[in-house]
Formats: structure tokens, sequence, C-alpha cells
């Protein structure tokens, strides 16, 4: 799920400023300092993988990012994913939570959702 | 130690690594090509390789289209393969050769090298 | 019977078909953002897919660098893989939607549907 605090301000690029964001891992080639700058959103993610929520942190471009930001409302991925723009480095305020665990499909017919 | 929320790795044990630019050496001399092609006679083209995961970062400039597919791969995977991770900007080289009339020319090669990679 | 060279089929047995556009259905209610998008609440944005195997024909556009990429996958797929099935040209499609701040908003977004695919 993904959740967007888009801010009283308008994303960057109408006022030709950059924002610069934390980034951790999967940052670009040129990064320097765990940073980066975009046109439009920040994030931060935080993604079940095999049981441990692995947070990840980043720069959206604007194209795109009112379906980002937003997410899947059902993906597979157990995730939840924050964006905001209100200023430099937003996104170290940023603390999503990971949905909570689907009920399993019990197939013995006892519980079915 | 790890915190509560461990941060990804670098990549991830036995998860391939994200959508970047990987190393890629021609050899002209090994496509054969040395019987027209006098200088250079190997270049780094490099490529792109790794997975387009979500979200798609601002660095790999996705479209609105690859943004909705990669949504539409995390709801169900057989809906849709995730976008794919291509060359976003390519840069030329210059080659000294031998043409078919057997005259040498030294012409620009446009998009010969990548610079950057992206998801579409 | 088969003359001594054999016309490729439309799609050799069990083999994957070339580069082209395929369907893609999109539904914003499955996506669940029928809270925020009002029309149209679902389109055909296609996707590409398929092979790029040599040699890579005009229509797929291939720039030099897939070009040399599939050269050097032919001569040894360990080098490099071959160029990816990529949208090369895409158009817009307008939404109606309600924005964060509660207006009703007409906007048109741009590269939301596959018009054609390329190798790159």
């Amino acid at each position: 799920s993904g959740k967007e605090t888009f801010g009283s301000t308008a994303p960057a690029s109408s006022s030709q400023r950059l924002l610069w964001c934390h980034c951790y891992h999967h940052c670009p080639e040129d990064s320097t300092n765990n940073t980066c700058r975009t046109d439009g959103y920040c994030f931060t993610m935080v993604e079940d993988e095999g049981g441990v929520p692995v947070q990840t942190a980043g720069c959206l471009g604007l194209v795109g990012s009112e379906f980002q930001c937003r997410d899947a409302g059902n993906s597979r991925q157990r995730r939840s994913l924050e964006c905001c723009t209100d200023e430099d480095y937003c996104n170290k305020n940023l603390h999503p939570t990971l949905p909570p665990l689907k009920p399993p499909l019990y197939v013995d017919g006892k519980i079915h959702h | 130690a790890l915190s509560k929320r461990s941060f990804g790795g670098a990549a991830r044990a036995g998860r391939r690594s994200r959508c970047s630019r990987k190393p890629l050496h021609v050899n002209f001399r090994d496509l054969g090509w040395d019987d027209w092609i006098i200088a250079p006679l190997d270049y780094e083209a490099r490529r792109c390789d790794g997975t387009c995961d979500f979200p798609l970062r601002a660095h790999l400039e996705p479209t609105n289209h690859a943004v909705i597919q990669t949504l539409m791969n995390s709801m169900d995977p057989d809906l849709s393969p995730p976008s794919c991770c291509v060359p976003s900007s390519l840069s030329p080289i210059s080659i000294l050769y031998i043409d078919s009339a057997g005259s040498v020319v030294y012409k620009q090669y446009d998009n010969m090298v990548v610079e950057s990679c992206g998801c579409r």
C-alpha cells in the first residue's frame, strides 16, 4: 500500500528546484553520501522479505509518481510506501509500517475468506 | 547489529541486482571485423542489466507505462512481466574503416556506448 | 515438401514469438485506485514482449548498440543477454480524477499506451 503526503508545496519541478532525498539501497551510480535528487518526490518504503522488514528509501521522478506513491492496493508483495515533497530529506521523517498479514485461505473447509 | 529493520545491503543474498550499467567489452577482431575495421579494434560498449522493481527510482527515468506495467506485475506476475532495463542514453564512437570501394573512411557511429540505463 | 531452405513459420514450434505488441488491460479498480480516479476505470495499455533475435528487423528500430549487443549474444550468450523488447513509441490518455485537495481534475498522462515495440 502507498500513502502520498503530497504536502502543501507542489513537487519540486514546478518551481524548477530539485529536491534532495535520503537514499538507501539502489541509489544512482553517481550518488554521494546516500543522497539523490529529483524533480518529484522522496520516498521511504518497508517491504517484507522472507519475514524480515527491509527498508529502502530514495527518489521518485515526477513522471509516474501519482501512481507509484499510491502503489497497487493489492500488491502480492507485503509492503508500504510513503512519499513526501515538502522539504529536502523529508523521507528521513517517514516511517511506513508493514500492512497486516493477509489471513491464509484454509482449503480444508474450516475457514474461508 | 542490524536494526529491527534491516536496510537492504548492496545486493541482498541471491537477489539479482537492480537495473544498472554493466561492462560489455566489444572486440571487433572476435566479431571477425578486422578485415574492414582499422581502428579501434575494441571498445567498451557497456550494457544494461538488472531488475526493474517497484518503486522505479527517479534515475531510471520510467515512463508512465513502465510504472503501470511494474505495478501490474507486482499485483500479479502472470498479468505482465516487469518493465525492462535498457539503455536510456547512449553516446557515439568514431571508427576508421575501409569501405566497399576500398577507401579509408573515418565515420561517427551514433548510440554505441551506454551512458545510462532506465526501465521501460 | 520443405525446400532445402525452410522459411520459418509464424512461430516455430515451442519458440517464443518475436518482439511485438501484446495485450495488457489495466483496470484501475483492481489496482485500488477507484477512490481517486473517476474515469476511465480501465484502459488497454498493451505491452511489448518477445525475442530480439538476429537480425533485428527495421520495424524494431534497433540502435547501433542493440545491434552490437545482439551480435555479441549470438557469438556467446554468456557475454551478453540479447537486447530487450520495449515500447518504442507510446501515446497518452486523459484521466478525470480527484486530487489531494479534493478538486476534480482532467489531465493528460503521457506515454500510457504502447503504439510500437522495438529492441534496445
